[in-house]
């Protein structure tokens, strides 16, 4: 019998910190890698944070170097606003069929010099922002994203809607906008498949005890994050809803843990993180952090919690706790040993729990992976290996196999790489 | 500071004798090999350090010469540099000297493992032009002073030195606060311990009356050396004092060569880095509308300062070199003692303490970071 | 009358941080005075204090040394170093009473385009009050 | 040779264009000294800007490129790519950035005509000291060390191992399977630990590309990337070392426990039946949970965070293998009574709180506390502690394991200055970057898995080791050459006078020192290219190419004027 041929070339699906990470140490390998992304932008969720915990290192500065690699690295095809439909195939001879929606601006041409943002004439919530600034129809996500290059968002754009609008595509001086570009359906052979498909924050509107959604001053963390970010919708000054700057904060921990079962891992970290933030922009602020238990696993993390607790931070541990109004003043509602006590404050910080993105499900039936009770993608066994998913060939990574740090993440997506290139 | 400890020694003939004596003995026992040690040479107009290897000849040596042509660290990194040799060497040099010393040791240029590094209280050196006016005369005249501490004849920064009596070497030979016909040995080291253990000397002796008249020496000549940098600012800091000041300069780089911890060996400011084509120089010209022959003085003493007043010891020898009789050693003791503060360092101190340009902290000077207004 | 002075400011910037956070100041399309020069090198450890000597008694009328963030540098520690020898330069120039104002050292990151753009307002304005530099017209200097 | 410096600039569309006045730019520049070409172009990283540009250099014979453009970081490769296609070297051009940093930050157009100016002249007086570099290509060992035979040593030894690959495994005891294999089971899943270990050994004999050295040590490891030069010594025995080659090393050395000696609050060593969490283990894999006396224990208390306080980082396990040890018991000894002594339950991950809620419904108890002491009471032993609302309590029971902090191996100190790998605060091995690359070191080719590099469970283990394959089978590759960085430092031979200043400011350990010539000289392999050792040689020994001072030198002139 003659021996199938195995396919050399590897698929990684989601461009966050992981997915860059194993397509770098393949394209290393002299592999060719097809890099799959859903959004228009390569770095995921942690090029929307300013710092990241423990060494309080700045996140652009650590992830560009890398981005701007991958989008020069020959052997990466990087395929934005991509969407894998469908997988056929055994592990060395996958089928995968893409498909690529169209981004109406070319990616050649474009040479990112923005002048198409100010005449477009609709404005609307940038979500990248998470709402918090506005963005056009035809827009990048924030300054120095990459690829440097726009997109149109055609469930926004006039033109797309049947009216007659060319504003963007005059202010174009190098013919980059075409508005007949067509969505493309691509298939591409490979050998293997990493997945690192990221994670959402779980809806923290349902959890009406947090109130979030129904008082102005109570923000997600990753509002927070792009609240502080330099490049951010405020260039980093922390000013609530109205304008002011808040002199006293709540950061309540382990928002959703129950509801979804599970620790997420980093909240605690990011949340003492916030704590250097807010200091270092407003000294004398007043934060209270409202935490179960101080989950800081690791060995440079209790280092960063004790430096964290010399700036006066209120450390308490609440069994019950709620947001609510109280006249004007927004107040935290907690019990703890027992006592019930209630705090006014200008600012409530949620931690909401990692949990799966919400296209996990259909993502795993279109690779033919299983999931676990949370929805993450499962490892087959922990201890063969966690990158291993239930099919051969397919590797899960990141926070798409559970709630994890960026370093684990990475170790991850190194170790998947290390798996796919002794396959074969 | 560890509190030192030391013994009492007689010395009824003088210091230098005395010194002599106790190398021969140190010899004899077998406990060096040889010594580094300054001798008058045969024109008698001048000192210099020769390793005697000839015990007969140890009766030539000449410690506390009046004059430092040489520093004494160049003759033991000149020594050890390549490596430190299978012999026992002691080197009888002043505090600036084993100060400097410790600095070449930090820098590789000096092995001090077989080195034994013995000091004494110094009341200064003689700028060396003085000297050769008169060398029999100066050097009664130095002797005098040096019986009765007066540092006025001395060089200018030795006048406002408050190291003189600093022990960082391994013995130290006091004579300040010493009784009639004796003398301190002091032992800063391990070494310096075994040394005095095989001449049987005790090390457990009384040392308050050197250390209080070292300390009260010290603290004069401290004021002295701030109110002197202070009167020095006066006169050459300042764009146009510091032009005028090096405006004298010939570029001959003596100042470098002289300097124990001017190390290199080609100057940076000798390479040609700083050589530039006619064009350079045109356009230089241009923005400054012209430009003095030769080049970049001002750039080469702050260069050098730059790259060696971390380690400078106040020794003097540049500005005794300085054949424009610019106030060069002065300036840089100056400027040390201010680069030197801000890691709290003092050159020569300790081997144990790194050159701060080679080592950091990751909460330190942030007065330095952005503007300071 | 006199001619309206425009500084010359020589600003070495870190390849990784603060020279991707001066072209993200390009890209937000945000306002820097045109008087700093920018030299890109790999890493703020790199500027020899020599290279900021030579461009100070050259007349330049300001030098920035611009860095990752202290913790941040793409190298490590080379932003540690760069600041030690940056304060014996500062000490230097202070100590022989020149203006030590005119030499500045910030961390300016990747992502703060808008930090870069603010460093390099004040720092023009900082001059601007200075005036030019003094050795500019000094040709034996 | 005649130098012919071409300059073109690109229009960037309105983008450069509109704001500098290019013409003016073209005058100026014109007349420097071997600039041969200057031309504007509309856009010169598109197609046809690319092939103008390769014809030009070709045309004019050039012999040096100076681009004004957009910022090195978009098409510095660009235009090196182009400078290669008309068989120029790609480092005799330089990029002039007059977009991100001219164009579109300043306002008034003259002053952004005089800065562009500044800016391409200087990048002609640079390029004119460019001098040309090759890359270099070095030869490869693909062999691979592995030290330390536990979990981590045994999982990276079998992915590495292949065909085209040997695998050398040195373990100091003369058993694989490191601390675990005193365990029965995992906590994840309550899996036996010794159907692991069994699996993975019986791989590793049969591997015949697997080397494996039981009771010896590694002696010597001296080289780089790619070609390591390693002795292994068998321990309690007289012999020669054995002498390997191999391209890359991973420490897998493991950890060992707290000694709770240093809090005898605990009572450790000082009363019958406190045991450590390794004691328990092997007593539990004996079969026989049993007190001091043999009777079986009624109750059983476990006391977490052992030297948390003097160790100062949280160990990560010890909360998930209290709660097993509360299973062991309630297996084994179905009517005793478990209580665990914690301050803050580290229970991270998709798994770790439906074991610690199972667990609870076995009627293990969990008891919030701080200031134990441990005092005898009869046969008994007596905890006393404060409660959360700061109340003073206490327990009485049979027996008490401590769970201690990790801490490194004893031998980590001289692994670290054997390879030169650097420890961190708390002794573990330390990364090269805490977040980008948590395996690798900051000696390249070296590589850190496992506990040796901090508490972690044995899943996390199993991830490192794989993370390391992953960075040795992308990085030495059978027969493919090594490709160092180009931009390195040199260090003149003739200058240098031996002050091993750069020597310890490098943090890649690319700079050693030559003892017979007492000079330090650039191991261009690992050399990063970050120029500090440059800034800080006094000599001027060490130059860095392509920053050379020359270079810099001409852009200060420009800027300057």
């Amino acid at each position: 019998m003659k021996e199938k041929e195995q396919k050399k070339d590897v698929l990684v699906i989601g461009a966050g910190i992981a997915g860059i990470e194993a397509s770098l140490l393949l394209s290393k390998a002299d592999r060719k890698v097809h890099l799959v992304e859903k959004t228009s932008y390569t770095g995921g969720a942690t090029i929307k944070f300013e710092e990241v915990f423990s060494n309080m290192e700045c996140s652009t500065c650590m992830v560009a170097p890398r981005q701007q690699e991958l989008l020069q690295d020959n052997n990466i095809n990087l395929i934005t606003l991509g969407n894998v439909e469908d997988v056929k195939g055994s592990v060395g001879d996958f089928t995968v069929k893409i498909h690529k929606k169209a981004r109406y601006v070319d990616m050649v041409n474009c040479i990112g010099c923005n002048a198409c943002f100010e005449p477009c004439p609709v404005s609307l919530k940038n979500e990248f922002e998470e709402g918090l600034s506005e963005r056009k129809a035809i827009y990048v996500p924030c300054a120095g994203a990459l690829p440097n290059v726009p997109m149109i968002d055609t469930d926004n754009c006039l033109r797309f809607k049947g009216k007659k609008c060319t504003a963007c595509q005059e202010a174009c001086m190098f013919e980059a906008i075409d508005y007949n570009q067509k969505d493309e359906k691509i298939e591409i052979k490979v050998g293997a498949i990493v997945v690192a498909s990221g994670y959402s924050l779980i809806d923290t509107k349902p959890l009406s005890k947090f109130s979030y959604g129904k008082i102005d001053n109570v923000y997600t963390s990753m509002e927070f994050e792009r609240l502080y970010a330099s490049n951010g919708p405020t260039e980093g000054n922390i000013v609530l809803r109205d304008g002011k700057n808040p002199k006293s904060v709540a950061i309540i921990h382990c928002v959703g843990r129950e509801e979804k079962g599970y620790c997420s891992s980093v909240c605690c970290m990011y949340s003492l993180k916030f704590n250097h933030y807010l200091k270092s922009k407003i000294p004398d602020i007043k934060i209270s952090e409202f935490y179960t238990d101080l989950c800081i696993p690791g060995k440079s993390h209790q280092k960063f919690y004790e430096k964290m607790k010399e700036t006066k931070v209120d450390m308490i541990r609440f069994n019950e706790i709620e947001v609510a109004k109280q006249g004007k003043d927004t107040v935290v509602k907690y019990s703890t040993k027992g006592k019930k006590n209630t705090l006014p404050v200008d600012m409530v910080i949620l931690a909401p729990a990692i949990e799966p993105k919400n296209d996990a499900s259909e993502l795993a039936k279109t690779l033919g992976i299983s999931k676990d009770d949370y929805g993450f993608f499962k490892e087959e066994n922990p201890y063969v290996s966690s990158v291993i998913s239930s099919k051969p060939g397919i590797f899960i990574v990141g926070c798409a196999q559970g709630a994890k740090n960026i370093q684990d993440s990475v170790s991850q997506a190194n170790a998947a790489v290390g798996k796919v290139l002794s396959l074969s | 500071m560890n509190e030192l400890k030391g013994g009492i020694i007689p010395s009824k003939t003088g210091i230098r004798e005395t010194i002599i004596d106790l190398i021969e003995k140190s010899v004899d026992k077998g406990i060096f090999d040889a010594v580094i040690i300054p001798m008058k040479v045969p024109s008698g107009d001048s000192f210099v350090y020769v390793l005697v290897k000839d015990k007969k000849l140890l009766k030539d040596g000449f410690p506390l010469a009046p004059t430092m042509l040489v520093q004494g660290a160049k003759a033991v990194s000149s020594v050890t540099r390549l490596g430190k040799g299978n012999m026992k060497i002691a080197a009888i040099i002043r505090p600036c000297e084993a100060r400097a010393t410790v600095e070449l040791a930090k820098l590789g240029q000096a092995d001090l493992d077989n080195v034994t590094i013995i000091s004494i209280d110094c009341p200064g050196v003689l700028p060396t032009s003085d000297f050769l006016e008169d060398p029999d005369k100066y050097l009664k005249k130095f002797d005098d002073a040096y019986k009765n501490w007066d540092d006025k004849i001395m060089r200018p920064v030795c006048q406002i030195c408050d190291k003189s009596s600093m022990v960082t070497g391994d013995l130290h030979i006091g004579t300040l606060g010493a009784k009639k016909d004796t003398c301190f040995i002091i032992s800063n080291s391990e070494k310096g311990d075994s040394v005095a253990e095989k001449l049987d000397i005790n090390l457990n002796q009384n040392l308050d009356s050197w250390n209080s008249k070292v300390k009260a020496i010290s603290e004069e000549k401290k004021k002295k050396r701030i109110k002197a940098h202070k009167e020095l600012k006066s006169t050459v800091s300042g764009l146009d004092n510091l032009v005028e000041t090096f405006s004298q300069c010939i570029n001959c780089h003596n100042c470098m060569r002289v300097c124990p911890v001017c190390i290199c060996r080609l100057c940076y400011f000798d390479s040609d880095k700083v050589k530039h084509t006619a064009e350079d120089y045109l356009t230089r010209a241009e923005s400054k509308g012209s430009m003095r022959f030769l080049p970049d003085t001002t750039l080469f003493q702050m260069g050098r300062m730059m790259h060696m007043s971390i380690s400078c010891v106040s020794c003097g020898n540049c500005e005794d070199a300085c054949s424009m009789d610019i106030p060069v050693g002065q300036i840089f003791s100056m400027i040390a003692d201010e680069t030197q503060a801000l890691f709290d360092y003092v050159s020569g101190r300790s081997l144990d303490e790194p050159i701060p340009l080679v080592a950091y902290k990751k909460e330190e000077l942030h007065q330095m970071e952005d503007a300071n207004d | 009358m006199t001619e309206k002075f425009e500084p010359r400011i020589v600003g070495f910037l870190c390849n990784w941080c603060s020279y991707a956070g001066a072209d993200l100041a390009g890209t937000s399309k945000l306002k820097v005075p045109a008087s700093l020069t920018p030299i890109r090198v790999m890493c703020s450890s790199r500027v020899d204090p020599v290279l900021v000597e030579t461009a100070f008694l050259q007349g330049a009328d300001g030098v920035l040394v611009a860095g990752c963030h202290p913790g941040d540098c793409h190298y490590d520690e080379g932003n540690y170093y760069a600041r030690r020898r940056f304060a014996v330069l500062k000490k230097v120039v202070e100590g022989l009473g020149l203006e030590s104002d005119r030499l500045r050292l910030s961390w300016v990151s990747a992502s703060e385009g808008q930090r870069f753009a603010d460093v390099v307002n004040e720092f023009n304005e900082k001059i601007k009050k200075m005036g030019p530099s003094p050795i500019k017209g000094k040709k034996s200097l | 040779m005649e130098r012919k410096i071409g300059v073109y600039i690109c229009e960037c569309g309105p983008n450069i264009s509109e704001k500098i006045d290019i013409d003016k730019v073209i005058d100026a520049v014109s007349p420097i000294e071997d600039v041969a070409v200057v031309e504007k172009f509309k856009l010169l990283c598109s197609a046809d800007g690319k092939k103008f540009l390769e014809e030009q250099i070709k045309k004019n014979s050039l012999t040096h490129l100076v681009v004004a453009a957009c910022s090195p970081k978009d098409h510095e490769k660009t235009f090196m790519m182009v400078c290669e296609n008309a068989e120029l070297n790609p480092y005799l051009f330089q990029l002039a950035n007059i977009r991100e940093q001219c164009a579109w930050i300043t306002e008034d157009k003259e002053e952004a005509t005089k800065k562009a100016i500044r800016l391409v002249k200087a990048a002609i007086g640079r390029v004119k000291y460019h001098s040309s570099l090759e890359k270099k290509e070095i030869d490869s060992i693909p062999d691979v060390l592995v030290i330390g035979g536990g979990i981590a040593g045994m999982e990276a030894s079998l992915q590495l191992a292949s065909k085209q690959r040997n695998v050398y495994l040195v373990e100091k005891t003369s058993d694989l399977g490191g601390l675990v294999k005193n365990y029965e089971k995992t906590f994840l899943g309550m899996k036996p630990i010794s159907d692991i270990i069994d699996e993975k050994t019986k791989k590793i004999d049969s591997n015949g590309n697997i080397k494996v050295f039981k009771d010896s040590e590694v002696e010597e490891a001296i080289g780089f990337f790619g070609n390591f030069e390693i002795k292994i010594k068998r321990t309690n025995e007289e012999s020669e070392p054995v002498e390997i080659n191999v391209g890359a090393i991973v420490l897998a050395t493991g950890s060992a426990l707290f000694n709770p000696d240093k809090t005898p609050e605990y009572g450790y060593g000082k009363f019958e039946n406190v045991i450590t969490s390794l004691e328990f283990e092997k007593m539990n894999l004996s079969g026989k949970i049993l007190l001091k006396n043999n009777k079986t224990p009624n109750s059983v208390a476990t006391i977490h965070c052992v030297g948390r306080e003097e160790r100062g980082y949280c160990s990560e396990i010890c909360c998930m293998y209290s709660l097993k040890f509360a299973r062991y018991l309630k297996e084994k000894l179905p009517n005793v009574k478990v209580s665990n002594f914690y301050s803050d339950l580290c229970i991270p991950g998709k798994t770790d709180q439906k074991f610690f809620n199972q667990t609870k419904e076995k009627n293990v108890g969990f008891i919030r506390s701080s200031n134990i002491k441990l005092t005898k009471k009869g046969e008994q032993l007596n905890i006393e502690y404060d409660d959360e609302n700061k109340n003073k309590q206490n327990l009485l029971v049979d027996m008490i394991i401590l769970s201690p902090a990790m801490v490194p191996n004893d031998d980590a100190t001289k692994i670290a200055e054997m390879t030169g790998v650097s420890q961190d605060d708390e002794g573990f091995f330390a990364e090269e970057h805490e977040k980008l690359n948590p395996i690798s070191t900051s000696t390249e080719g070296i590589y850190i898995v496992g506990c040796a590099k901090g508490p972690k469970n044995i899943s996390d283990t199993i991830v490192q080791a794989e993370a390391a394959s992953g960075n040795i089978l992308s990085s030495l590759i059978p027969g493919k050459k090594l490709e160092p960085e180009v931009k390195t430092s040199q260090i003149s031979e003739s200058f240098c006078i031996g002050c091993k200043t750069c020597l310890t400011v490098c943090s890649y350990g690319a700079i050693t020192f030559d003892e017979t010539k007492k000079i330090s000289v650039v191991n261009e392999v690992i050399c990063r290219g970050c120029g500090n050792c440059v800034a800080a040689c006094p000599s001027g020994a060490a130059s860095i190419k392509h920053f050379k001072f020359n270079q810099l030198y001409q852009e200060i002139k420009e800027a300057v004027k």
